[in-house]
Formats: C-alpha cells, structure tokens, sequence
C-alpha cells in the first residue's frame, strides 16, 4: 500500500514537467511537445555516451549520482495524498529537507569541478537562494505542525482537514503560498529561475549542469523530475482531505495536473525576476510562513 | 623674660617675611641661620623648666642650624656661583602679601586648635607661619639652594611646633631628627655641587629631563 | 633570644665598617651578601620559634618585633638577598672596564648595607619616633645610590628624589607630633611614644589624632609612592642601577607603608572602628591604580613602565589594608609576592638594558631569542606581575576581591578591576614584543650560576606560593593582618 | 592510585620530559605523546564507568591554599566533556610530529611547544574535574596561558603575536568576571566548594545577575559572538593541531563552564535558556556570514567555530526551556542535541583544522584564492576534507546532521505543544538553524570547491603533493568517526543520555530517549539507503558507459576559446552575493575593481572583512580608554616644584574634609 506511493512517485514524476510544458504551450498557443517527451529524452540520454570537462576531478560524475540517491530517498518519505509515505517518522520532514540539501550540495560542488565561471556563478546563486529559502521551508512546516498537532509528513498532511480550513483558513493559505513560492526557488522556475533561458549569464540551475551529458545528466534530470514531482505533491496533500478513500487519490492526481498548470500558468503570464530581487521573494516567503505561526499562536 | 620671648617671636616673624621678599641668596641663607637661633632659643626661654637634656638639644640645634647649615649652604653657593633668586615663579610681593595673609590666617586657626592650654597657641601659630613659609619658598623659586631654604624653613618650623605641643618626644629622637636634618642638608648641598657639575647651572625648573 | 634585634642593627655595621679595609671589588660585593646572607640566617635561628616567641622587645622596650614586622624583615632579607646576589652580576662590566672605580664600588656597599640598616631600624623601632629617624635615613642613604652614576638624569633622579620625600617625610613628622599632641597629658606609660603602648593607650583627642594620620598618610605616602605623591618614584626607579632599582620598589616603598600600618593601628584602636582609615586606605590605592594605569598605557621606558607598576601595586597592597581582616591578609601576601616579582623584573629590565644598551622598550626585542635567562625572567615577571596564574600574585590579588565582595565595597571593586584590566591590556602590549619575535643573538648572553640561581630562585617562590601557601604562613599573615587592623 | 591522578599526572609528567629533553623534535614529541596516552588509558575507565552508570566519581586531595580545596570529581557531564579531550588530544599530537617540521631550525626548542600542549590538555582535565571554585580558576588560567605559549611558540610572525595578546586579553577578561562568578556565588556559604553553595538561597534578581558573569565569563573562552574576536585571530596564528585542539576541544570548555554554571546556580530558568537560544542565533548566523567573507581557510573555520557554538547553544537553550517548561520531550531533544553536536564539532572541525593544516605545509599558503585544483594532487586529504565539509554542513548521512535533528526536533516539538508566550525562542531555533545551515552549506561549497577543484590558480598549488600517511591517518580515523556517528546514531544517544540526565530534574519522564532512539534508528537506516543508492546508480553508470566512448573536452566557456585559470570563479566572487546582501553587517572594505579609462587594462579588485566588532566596537573602545586616561598624563612634567604642591594640596584636601566631618 504504503509502496505505492513510492512507485508512484517514481513513475509519474516526468509527467509532471510535461504538464507544465503542455499547459505553458496551450498558453502561447502552440501543440507543444507530447506528454511523454520526458521519458523519451531521459531514454535518449541514457543510450548516448558522455564528455567530460578535463579540469574535473571527478565529482561531476559524483553529483549526479549522489543526487538522485538522495532524491530517491527523499520519494520514500513523502505522502501522496491518501497513500501515506514508505518511511513516515517524527520530524521526518526535517530529514527531506536535508535530503534535497545533500543533493544541492553535491550538485554545486559537481559545477565548480569544472573550473567554469559560468558554473560558479550558478552555484553561488544556487547557494545563495536555497539558504534563503530554508527558513520559509521550516516556518511552513512547523506551522502545519502546529496546526495538526504532530510532527511527521503523512501525519500533518493526511490530518489536515475542512475544520482545519474552517477554524485557521488564513495561516493555511499563507502557508500555500510561502510552500509555494519555496516551491519554484527549489526547483528554479520562473520568477525565480527559467530553465529555459539560453543566456549562462542569467541561469542558476541550468547553468550548473552545463557540462553533464550521457547518463549523467540523465540522472540530473530525472531527479529535476523527482523533486518537483515530490514538492508538488506535498502541497497537494494539503489540500487533499483526509481519508483513504480512493477517490482521494484521483483528487490528488488532478490537484498535481492543476499545480502543473498553475506553474505553467505562472511561467508564460510573468517574466523571471532580476536577481536582485529574487532574496526578496524569498523572505517574503519567509514573512508569510512567519506570520501564519503568527495567527495560530494568537489563536 | 615675656618681652624677651616677644622679641624672639617679632624675630622669627621678621626673618620669615625676609625670605619672602629677598632676592640675595647669601642673605637668605643668613636669615635662615638666624631664624635657626631665635627657635633654637624659644624652648630655652620659654615654655618648660629647664632640663639638662633641653638645653643640650637647644644647644646642638643653635649650633647645627646657626653655624654648621650656613656653612655648607654657602660653600655650595660659591660653587654655583649664584648669586640672586632672579624673577621666581611668585614674584616677591605677591609671595610678600600671601606670607602676611598666611601669617594672619595661621594667628586665627592656631587659636582654634584643640591643643590643651591656649598659653602657647602664638608659638604654634607663628610655627605654622613659618611652615608656610617654607612651603611657599620651595614651591615658588628656582634655585635647588633657595628649595633647600625653604626645606630648612620648613624643618624650623616643625621644631617650633615640636617645641609646644609635644612636650614628651624622648631625646633620641629629637637627636635623631637633627642628625636626619643635617645629613638631608649636607645630602643637598652634594646635590647641588652635582647639579651644577652636571648642568651647569642650578635652576630647578629647568632639570625637566625626566618626565611622563 | 630578644638579643638577636640588636644584632640585625649590628651586622650590617660591622659590614660597613669592614667594607673600609677591602681592596678588591669582587670581595666587597661577596662581603655585602655575606652580611645580608649573615642577617637573613639570625632570622632563621633567632625566629625560628616565631609563633611562640613573637612579640618580644629589647633595649628598654626601644626594639619590638611582632608578626607585622617579622614578616616585612622576612620580605626585606629576601629583597636584599636576591638583590646583593645580583649586584656582582650586574655590576661585572662596568667592574670590568673600569666605568665602576673602586671607590664607587665601596661606596654602593656601604650605602646598601646603609639602607638594610635603616630599614631595620625602621621595621624595629617601638617609637613610632625613631621609626621617622630610620625612614627619613632611608631616604637620604638611598638617595646616593641612584646617581652611583653621576649621569646628568640620575642626578636630576636623586634630587627630586632627596627633595620630595624630604619634605613628604617631613609632614609624617608632623604627623607623629600630632600623635603625640593627641595623647592626654597624664597618660603616663605612653610618654616615651612606643607603639606598644600607643596602641594600647586610651584617652585620644580623636580630632588630632585624625589629622596625624592624615599627616603620616601623606608623609609617609610620598615614601611609599602613592599617587598623587609617587611623582619621585619613575624617576628615581628608573635612573637607579638594577640592584637599586629592585631594592627601591621591592621593598622601601613597603618600610614606607610599613610605618602607615602602624600608624593606622593606632588609630584603629583610638577610634574603635577601622571605619576612618579604610575609607582613606582605599581612596589613595585607588587613585594609585588608575595614575599608574595611566602612566602604563603610554609607556616608552621599561624602567619607568616597571616603577609605575610599582605605584600600581603599592596601591593595590594600600586597597587591601583598607578591606578588613582578609583584605590586610591579602595585601601582606601582596607585599611578598609583589616584592619578589618586582625584584625579578627590575634584574631582568636592568640587564636588558645593559645588553641592548638602552632602556627605550622598541629597542628590547626578541629578548627570549636573544638572552634566554633575562627573557625568560622579563616575561615570566611581567606576567606575574599582571596576574596570570599559576603565579602567586593571582592569589593575592584573588583574595583581595574576596575581601572587597565580603566588605560589599563594590565600588573599590569595580575600579580596580577596571584599573588592573587596563594595566593587564597595556602591559602585555609592551611585554610580547619586547619578549617575543626575532631577536638577535646578544654578545653577553652568557648566565653566570648566581645570575641563574636568582631567577630560579625568584621565579620558583613565585610559583610556589602561587600554587601553595602552607598552613603555618596562613595563621602567621592572620596574626599579622590583625595587628595591621589594631582592632580586638 | 586514583584514574584521575593519573590522568593529570601522566600527561603533565609527560609534556615535563619533553621540556627537558627539548632540544630534538621527534624525542620530545614523543615523550608528550606517551603522557598523552598514558592520560587516554587512565581516563578510559572511569569514562565508561561514569557515561554507562551516571555515578560520579570522587577524589579529595588535601592542599594548603586559602580559600583552595582540592576536591576533584568525574560527573557524566564532565565525563562527556572529558571523552574529546583525552581522545582527541594524542590524535592531533600524532598529526602535529610531522607538522612540526615546518618549525625545524635553529632557534626552536620544540620542548617548550609540547610541554605547553600537554600543559592545555592537563588544564582542560582540571577545568573539568574541579569542585572547588579556586581549584577552578587555577586550572582555567593555566589552561587559557598555555595556548598563549603556543600560539607565540611561531613568534616571528608579526601576526601571531598580536593574535597572542588579543587571546590572553580577552581569556584574562573573561577570567576575572568568572573569578566574580564563584566568589559572589561562595558569599552565601563561606567556602569556594561547589558543594557548599546554596544557590536557592540567594534572590531570583542576583541568580540572573550570576549566571550573566558566568555566561559572559564563559562566553569569551566559548567564542560566543560579541565577545568571539580573539578566535578568528588566535586560531590561524596557531600550529594547525594546536588549532584544531583549540577549535574542536578548548572552547567547548566554554560550553562546559555554562552548563556547568546553570547547575551551580540550580537547574536552568527559562529566561536563561532564552538568553542562549538569542545568542545562539546571532553567533551562529554572524560566525557563518563572517566565514563567508574570508580568504584564509584557517579564519574562515575559525569563524564557523563560532557558527557551530552558535547551534549548540541554541540546542542547550532549547532543551533549557523544555526543562523550564516542563517539556521532557523538548528538554531531552535539546540537551541531547547540543551536547551530541559539541562532540560532532570537535570530530569535524578538528578533521577540518587539520586539512587546513596539511594544505599551509604543501602550498605554503592558506590564501583560498591561490588554491584550487588540489583534490587531484592530494586525493586522500580532499576526501577527508569533503567527509567533514559534508558534515559541519549538517547534511545526511553523517553526524553533524544527527546533532542538528535532534536540536530541530526539539523546536519543532516545543513550538507545537508549548504555550504561545513560551515557545517564540523555539521558532527563532527553528529559523535561525535553516538559515544557517543553508548559508554553511554555501560556505563550504565555496571552500571545498575553489581549494579542491576546478584548476590550480597559482603554482603553490600545482606543486602540491599529499601528505605522509601520519598527517592523513588522523584525519581518515575522525572521517570514519564523523561517518559513524551519522551511521550508528542510536548507540551514541545512548552515550549522551546520563550527561543529559544530570539536567533533568527527577520528575521528567526518560521516555523522549526512546522515541529520539527510534528516530535516529530510521534516520540512520536512511543514511545507509543514501550510501547504497550512491553505490546502486554509480554502477549503473559504470555498466552503462562500459562500452561506450567517453571524451573529455575543455570545459564550455560559453563560446569564448581561450579560457585561461585565471578566469576561474574565485572563492571572493562565490560568496559576493552573499557578502553584498549582508554588507551592512560585514562590511567589507573594496579597493579598486573601478575600470577607469576606456580600454581597461589591468584592473584590480582586493576585498578584506575585518571583524566588524573589533574594528567597530573594541578597537575604538580601548582609544577611548587610553584617550581618556590621557588625560592625567600631563601630572608627571618635570617640575618638582609642583610635585611638592601636589603634595601641599593632598593634605589639605584631606584636612579639609576632615574639618568639614566627611572623614
């Protein structure tokens, strides 16, 4: 049962990134690629062979690897909706977020084994915003903490209920959002980061994995996959009612098509925001995680 | 034997305003010789019986502070080949007027003192003044001999006081203070020759070698 | 056994005396360390018994000793001995190139053996009289040891130095004919002004006798350099040869307070309480404090920085007279540790000086590197003597906090630690460069065995009462604390 | 004859030996080490003894000192204080025999260096031991001096010197107030003895100004921010072991005294443990953007020493509410997590200093920027290296994480089930710990990755070659007790638990150590899977690219063709973002970077950051000071004239208040 979820996740989580691509294509009015153009291109990478920058000194083709190990433990600790997570403990969720760190960590240190300003410049940025956006993260969670009373991912997400909304609407939905503009830092989408620029000078994610090929970059963009399959899902969960009853579990599933659209929706209505204002965004965030805790204490 | 005490005061009260006002070292130096005698003769005058002891000690202060520190003071002087306290920091009738201030101020705060009987308190009152004196000449001049006067001033003056209110200071070491003086005095007047071989010349003010 | 007093003032007669009839210099100084060596061991036998003879007097009652001056002979004999062993090391040389003549020679014997001598009589005396004559006799004895160099600065030293305290001691002595103006005219047993029995007499006029103390505090003040009267003391400190130097800081200054201790224990008892004397110990040690931090901080000469140490302590040793029993305890213990460490320092500044060739602190570098023993000493000392543990002055200074805490003096307490916090800062500013860093090597670096049995010696005693201070010593500073306070 | 007279003999005996057989570097060092040892096998023991049951154990030893008692006694709290000083201390002897090469030569006596390092670790012993305050103060001095030796025994270097006496300034400081601490404390019953205080009698206004002596006091050896600025100077100035030493073992002494204090004052207050949670915080986001800010690798650890007694802080300040709260659950969660990570950091950051160590001795410079590219030349240092940057990041599987979870757990715990009004320092915990972590992990990114990666930007790094397995072994036994500790968590709790229990007062259930236990099972399991995927997907790739042709090509400039190592990313413009958003702390000083002409030709940018207290607060506070007493100098100006006025005009002031009856 508790499996399901797990293989779930590892399953559909490209379908996502095609969501998104379809629904911002449906925007600018084009056909857009097919629904499964991700699996294709990981398929494709897995089959080619691969290149490597002479200046490194193998972590690049350590990060990849440590990444998605990292990711795909982070898979079994996260709930779907009514499937509750493979590993579900207390405080696990601080573990995911430590989790999706390693995998930062190792894929910053993956860009500069490279030698490469661009690279570096990426991976500063990377550590810059993600440091940014650890606190609005824990806010985010110890406010639902708080509100359901426990302290494990499937606990908080599969307690959260109409009463829940009923009595504490305003910190709930606070927390969505400061969840949700985490959300798009972690996963470098646009305000924060366009993962399709062409331009090194502006990227942040992309640009740390400009030198990856072959299986190994497959490996990278399957776990770009994971982890905004997984973020997703999170927030998904929140607004999924309690229960296992398997309609749920189709609720869930439109729930993440919608985030895919939202995301989607976002990304073709807004342009990416400049650098210097992304901190900005970032403990806004924070401020909104900060003042939900705000409303439950007063309450 | 009062009007001879009188006298003896009116002296030292002189020789005190003397120093304030002369210039001439050898004269001061004289004065102070005098000013030795007359406090060296109070005692035998006036206040107790006389002992033996007494009259030795006043003997022995007649002799060193009449004859032996005058010596010395002016062996030294013919080496400094000094002859005047030329322009002191006080000038010699502002230290003049402070002297007559401090004299009268001294006459009124010695009778408020709470020595026992108040027969002797114009001793101690003119003891205090030449205190001052002393005070005021080795704060106001230049010269290493005029602050070795005033040292001796100040000496006498401590002897007058001595004199009066503490009739029990044992022999020995009214002796010993004597001896304590004339060595500091002899000790000085080294001091000076010293000076002047080194710097020569003996103005205190200008030994400011030593500072911070 | 009360006969051994007048053999102390004998002895170093009979050295002066003999010193007439030496011919050879290196025998002087042997001859002088001998008396004090002589000196010290009549300490041992004759005192041996302390705790049971003490107090005892001779001579009619004109010498005393308890356990307060017993234990500033024990301070003074360990000066002296460390300084007359250090003389010959210091004076080589000069002896050598001729700078010092023989008659100089005899001449800082005599004078040193001059100085035990009227310290003696001062630490001995029962007339608090007679206890003038000596300490005015200091003074003009000592005062020729500084120009044992006829430099025109250690000229200028010893004048100021002679006429300053002249006239300081010279209002000590008022102070003392006040005491005796105060007594009641009847008292008959306190007409020969023994402290033995001023101390015990009664009938006061207080009034008087407050202002005597003030007198003999000021006076003898100047002697002991408390601000604002220390300004003799860097200057003569610092022209004086090493020897002289240690001897002035190690322990004149501590005759000096020696004969305000007594004085304050007179007045204790007249007034019954040590209300009226603590208030004034403490104002004058505080005030020494901050002068002489402030003297510390901008310092150039090492000489002068190790003299405004000694005002610093001299003030930190008056503090502690002021707080009560444990506070006296803490300053007699002070006294010691103070004495031996500034001797040590004074030695090594000395012989710095000498190697480097001149006393100015940016010149003094690497010392460690370049005359290992005197490094070693310089640094160790300092840091003693800025109170680092394990070294004994620490102790010192921690039960002095105790006592200021007990006698709830907060004020006392925060001046001082904000002073000895700055003295702290600023000294070890001067010391790490002087001590550390590259330092070439020294032509006359080499140790002779007196030179490093001295700084052994000093350095171990510091040690050793910083890490133990055996039961005996405890119950004799206690007794000697409550003589000082001169309350039941 | 008692362990623990051993265990402060045999090392002081030992560091003795080496003084006097000082002259060869080998003999000497061997001989500390042996005492060193001979503590280790005296200590174990009593160790296991007192961790495994909680019974302390007493010695009392007579000595004549006023005031002094010589009452020594090993309770778990100083038994898990003890463990890294005994441990710890051989390990970085063994490295520093090699490193001490680099002091070969004529004018060292490297006796003096061992003795004083031996000197540290038997003050440390005492430090921890002591029952007595002035046995306390003794052994606290003696342990603040040696390292003031040490840090000298490099004395040529203008730069260690001044480091010297900042160190022994702010050690003295901090002396004196702790020196207040204990007296203050021993008026209440007329003994110094720990056991004779009465804490309880004294009033709930003099306890806190108590425990503020202690923890100012405490906090200057513990580098807590304001009052850390002598460790960002006195730790590069050191011979790296003996920074390491310092680093990971002296200044948790610090961390000791506080807790130490809080028990001697009776059982935590909560507005202490909100004290510690607020200073937690500020060290440890200061300590980690300073570290940001820095190109010397050994000032940047320096600093993340204050970032990391900034976490443990803030888990002993959770768990202190806990306890005043009376939170089992947090208190457990706290207390463990603060003491479990004061362990962690003296494992990394001693592995840390001594990488840093091993870089000075083979590139002759610890300047970031002139780095680069060494993980090829020197594998086995950069792993250790990558193992503890890994680590002090907090990130899984190792065991900086282990502590961090714990101290979360605890605030997350708290925060949900305590009252409002007692649980906002929590959230502060909780926020203040992501931020730092996050910001940790770009530091070490930044050090790890321009030091060890990318191309060598000068030729001290090219010609570097790896170190002697003397110098690598010591860091690879702390790599594999970092990856231990992060793998095998449980049985460490386990450890921690009597030096947790000693804080809780008897009424607080024991039963968080299960749940923690049962947590920290999974978290390890989880660690476990990490390392396994790891291994799983690098075989894939291996099986994958088996057969198949893999080239290695310049690195992609974008276009440009002709990239040179000097346009690598420097560590200065990695951290810039950084730097620049928080440039109203750090304040960073920029010359030049301005292209003035036209066609620029040579342009030069230099960026330092000084620490902003010591150049805005204590530097400027010690001018006042001397300014101020400036101001008497003008008394001593040679004319004795006036001296003697001075004199007149003493008395009569003093006659004056006497007439006027104020004397």
């Amino acid at each position: 049962m508790s499996l399901a979820a797990v293989i779930l996740s590892l399953l559909l989580s490209p379908l996502l990134l095609s969501v998104i691509n379809r629904s911002k294509a449906l925007l600018a009015g084009r056909r857009g690629a097919p629904v499964l153009q991700p699996y294709f291109d990981l398929v494709r990478l897995l089959k080619k062979g691969a290149v490597y920058s002479d200046v490194s000194a193998g972590l690049v083709q350590l990060a990849p690897v440590c990444n998605l190990a990292a990711l795909m433990l982070c898979a079994l600790l996260v709930p779907l909706g009514p499937l509750p997570a493979l590993v579900h403990f207390q405080g696990d969720f601080i573990l995911l977020a430590y989790l999706m760190g390693l995998g930062r960590f190792v894929t910053m240190l993956g860009a500069l084994d490279t030698g490469s300003s661009f690279e570096g410049m990426g991976a500063s940025r990377e550590a810059f915003f993600a440091a940014l956006a650890e606190p609005a993260f824990f806010l985010a969670m110890a406010g639902l903490a708080k509100m359901t009373n426990c302290q494990s991912l499937t606990g908080m997400l599969q307690t959260i209920s109409i009463q829940h909304w009923q009595h504490n609407a305003p910190s709930l939905l606070l927390i969505l959002v400061a969840f949700f503009l985490v959300f798009l830092a972690e996963n470098a989408r646009i305000p924060v980061d366009d993962p399709t620029t062409h331009l090194e000078l502006t990227m942040i994610h992309e640009v740390m994995i400009l030198d990856h090929s072959g299986p190994d970059l497959a490996m990278i963009e399957y776990g770009v996959a994971l982890k905004i399959w997984l973020m997703a899902a999170i927030a998904a969960s929140i607004l999924v009612p309690p229960g296992t009853n398997p309609l749920w579990l189709l609720l869930f599933l439109v729930l993440m098509a919608l985030i895919g659209g939202l995301v989607g929706l976002v990304e073709s209505s807004m342009a990416r925001l400049r650098l210097i204002r992304v901190p900005q965004l970032l403990i806004g965030a924070g401020v909104f995680a900060g003042l939900a805790l705000f409303l439950e204490f007063v309450q | 034997m009062l009007t001879l005490m009188s006298l003896l005061l009116f002296l030292l009260v002189l020789t005190n305003l003397t120093l304030l006002g002369s210039s001439r070292l050898a004269f001061c130096i004289r004065t102070v010789a005098l000013q030795g005698v007359v406090l060296g003769l109070i005692p035998l005058v006036g206040l107790q019986p006389l002992s033996l002891q007494h009259g030795l000690l006043s003997l022995t202060a007649i002799v060193l502070k009449g004859g032996v520190f005058p010596w010395l003071l002016l062996r030294s002087l013919q080496v400094a080949r000094v002859k005047r306290e030329v322009e002191p920091f006080i000038g010699f009738n502002v230290s003049l007027s402070i002297g007559f201030f401090a004299l009268i101020s001294s006459v009124v705060f010695a009778s408020k003192l709470p020595f026992g009987d108040n027969k002797d308190s114009l001793i101690i009152a003119l003891a205090l003044f030449t205190m001052i004196t002393g005070l005021l000449l080795l704060i106001s001049r230049r010269k290493a001999l005029s602050m070795v006067l005033g040292y001796l001033v100040l000496e006498n003056g401590i002897y007058g006081l001595g004199a009066v209110v503490a009739d029990h200071i044992p022999m020995v070491v009214e002796f010993g203070v004597l001896l304590d003086v004339w060595v500091a005095v002899f000790g000085m007047g080294i001091a000076i020759y010293q000076i002047n071989r080194e710097f020569d010349h003996t103005d205190v003010d200008r030994l400011t070698e030593l500072r911070g | 056994m009360s006969g051994v007093l007048i053999i102390f003032l004998l002895i170093p007669l009979m050295g002066i005396a003999a010193l007439f009839f030496v011919q050879w210099d290196r025998v002087m100084f042997m001859l002088s360390l001998g008396a004090v060596l002589l000196d010290a061991l009549c300490l041992l036998v004759g005192i041996s018994g302390l705790p049971t003879c003490l107090p005892m007097q001779t001579a009619g009652g004109w010498l005393y000793i308890d356990h307060l001056s017993a234990w500033h002979l024990l301070v003074m004999l360990l000066v002296f001995m460390a300084g007359s062993l250090f003389a010959p090391v210091y004076f080589r040389d000069d002896l050598d190139s001729g700078r010092l003549s023989l008659t100089a020679a005899r001449r800082y014997n005599q004078l040193w053996l001059g100085s035990l001598w009227t310290m003696t009589l001062t630490l001995l005396a029962n007339n608090i009289g007679l206890m003038w004559v000596g300490m005015e006799a200091t003074t003009l004895v000592t005062a020729f040891l500084v120009s044992i160099y006829p430099k025109p600065a250690a000229i200028e030293a010893m004048w100021k130095y002679l006429i300053i305290c002249s006239v300081g001691i010279a209002f000590a002595f008022i102070g003392i004919l006040l005491v005796a103006a105060s007594l009641p005219a009847t008292g008959e047993g306190s007409q020969q002004l023994f402290w033995t029995q001023l101390s015990i007499a009664g009938g006061y006029n207080l009034l008087l006798l407050k202002a005597a103390f003030i007198f003999s505090l000021v006076g003898f003040g100047t002697k002991a350099g408390l601000a604002p009267m220390h300004t003799w003391l860097p200057d003569a400190h610092s022209q004086a040869p090493g020897p002289v130097s240690a001897m002035f800081s190690g322990f004149m200054l501590n005759a000096a307070l020696y004969c305000i201790m007594r004085h304050g224990a007179i007045v204790n008892h007249a007034l019954g309480s040590d209300q009226f004397t603590s208030h004034l110990y403490i104002i004058f040690g505080l005030v020494s404090i901050v002068v002489s931090a402030s003297f510390i901080i901008s310092q150039h000469d090492i000489k002068r920085l190790l003299a405004y140490h000694s005002v610093e302590h001299l003030g930190i040793i008056t503090l502690g007279l002021g707080l009560g029993p444990v506070g006296c305890f803490a300053a007699l213990l002070h006294t010691l540790n103070h004495s031996l460490c500034k001797s040590l320092s004074f030695f090594a500044a000395g012989r710095l000086g000498q190697l480097y060739g001149s006393y100015t602190m940016g010149r003094i570098r690497g010392a460690l590197h370049g005359a290992p023993l005197w490094g070693i000493a310089l640094a160790c000392s300092l840091l003693a003597l800025i109170g680092v543990a394990p070294f004994s002055i620490f102790i010192s200074e921690y039960l002095l906090v105790k006592a200021a805490i007990d006698r709830q003096a907060m004020v006392a307490l925060v001046v001082f630690l904000l002073g000895s916090g700055v003295v702290f800062v600023a000294a070890l500013e001067h010391l790490i460069p002087m001590a550390w860093g590259a330092g070439e090597d020294l032509p006359g670096k080499h140790c002779s065995l007196p030179a490093v049995a001295v700084v052994v010696g000093l350095l171990g005693l510091l040690l050793f009462f910083g890490l133990y201070l055996p039961a005996p010593i405890q119950v004799f500073l206690t007794r000697a604390a409550a003589l000082t306070g001169g309350l039941p | 004859m008692s362990p623990l007279i051993l265990l402060i003999l045999l090392p002081f005996i030992g560091g003795l030996v080496a003084l006097i057989d000082g002259r060869s570097r080998i003999r000497s060092a061997l001989w500390a080490l042996a005492g060193l040892l001979g503590g280790l096998a005296a200590a174990c023991r009593p160790v296991y003894f007192v961790l495994g049951t909680g019974t302390p154990f007493v010695l009392h030893l007579p000595w004549a000192m006023a005031g002094g008692n010589f009452q020594l006694m090993l309770d778990p709290l100083s038994a898990f204080f003890l463990l890294p000083v005994v441990i710890l201390g051989p390990l970085f002897g063994l490295y520093g025999i090699p490193y001490m090469r680099h002091y070969s030569g004529g004018g060292y006596r490297h006796g003096i260096h061992w003795f004083f390092y031996n000197l540290l670790a038997v003050g440390m012993v005492l430090v921890l031991t002591a029952r007595n305050g002035l046995l306390f103060m003794l052994a606290w001095e003696v342990m603040s001096l040696a390292p003031f030796f040490l840090v000298l025994f490099h004395d040529w270097d203008k730069k260690a010197r001044s480091a010297a006496w900042v160190y022994l300034v702010a050690g003295h400081l901090g002396g004196v107030l702790l020196l207040l601490f204990f007296l203050f404390l021993g008026t209440s019953g007329h003994s110094l003895d720990f056991s004779t205080f009465h804490p309880l009698s004294l009033s709930p206004s003099f306890r806190h100004l108590l425990f503020g002596l202690a923890f100012l006091g405490f906090g200057v050896k513990a580098g807590i921010v304001p009052v850390h600025v002598w460790l960002p100077e006195a730790h590069p100035a050191a011979p790296s072991h003996v920074s390491a030493y310092m680093s990971g073992v002296m200044i948790k002494m610090g961390i000791y005294g506080i807790l130490r204090a809080v028990l001697l004052l009776g059982g935590p207050v909560y507005s202490w443990g909100m004290i510690l949670v607020v200073t937690g915080v500020v060290s440890g986001i200061l300590g980690v953007l300073f570290a940001l800010a820095q190109h010397d690798l050994k000032r940047l650890l320096a600093y993340h020493s204050v970032e990391n007694i900034g976490i443990i802080l803030l888990g002993l300040g959770t768990g202190m509410i806990g306890i005043s709260q009376g939170s089992p659950a947090v208190a457990v969660f706290g207390l463990a997590g603060g003491l479990l990570h004061v362990w962690n950091h003296s494992l990394f950051k001693g592995m840390l200093f001594l990488g840093a160590g091993s870089i000075q001795q083979q590139c002759a410079t610890l300047e970031i920027d002139e780095l680069g590219g060494l993980k090829r030349q020197m594998p086995k240092t950069a792993f250790c290296f990558l193992i503890g940057a890994v680590a002090i990041c907090g990130l899984p599987p190792l065991n900086g994480f282990i502590s961090e979870f714990l101290i979360y757990f605890g605030a997350v715990h708290g925060q949900a089930i305590l009252p409002a009004a007692g649980s906002w320092p929590l959230l502060l915990t909780l926020a203040g710990l992501a931020l730092i972590g996050g910001l940790a992990a770009a530091c070490f990114v930044k050090a790890y990755g321009i030091i060890f990666l990318g191309s060598p930007r000068s030729s001290h790094a090219e010609d570097a070659i790896e170190t002697g397995p003397s110098m690598y072994l010591p860091m690879g036994l702390l790599a594999v007790l970092c990856i231990s500790i992060g793998l095998a968590a449980p049985l460490f709790l386990h450890l921690v638990r009597q030096a947790v229990t000693v804080f809780l007062p008897t009424f607080l259930p024991l039963a968080p150590f299960g749940d923690a236990a049962h947590q920290l099972e999974i978290i390890s399991l989880v660690g476990a899977g990490v390392i396994l995927f790891g291994l799983g997907f690098g075989l894939l790739r291996y099986l994958l690219l088996r057969n198949r042709q893999t080239g290695r090509e310049a690195t992609w400039g974008c276009g440009y063709q002709y990239p040179n190592v000097r346009m690598q990313y420097t560590a200065s413009s990695f951290a810039r973002p950084i730097t620049l958003f928080f440039d109203a702390i750090l304040k960073t000083r920029v010359k030049g970077g301005v292209v003035g002409e036209l066609v620029a030709t040579g342009v030069g940018l230099q960026t330092d950051t000084p620490d902003p207290l010591t150049r805005f607060c204590f530097t400027p506070l010690l001018g006042a000071i001397s300014g101020f007493l400036g101001l008497l100098r003008w008394m001593q100006h040679g004319r004795v004239q006036l001296y003697i006025l001075y004199i007149i005009a003493t008395l009569f002031v003093l006659l004056a208040a006497l007439a006027g009856g104020w004397l």
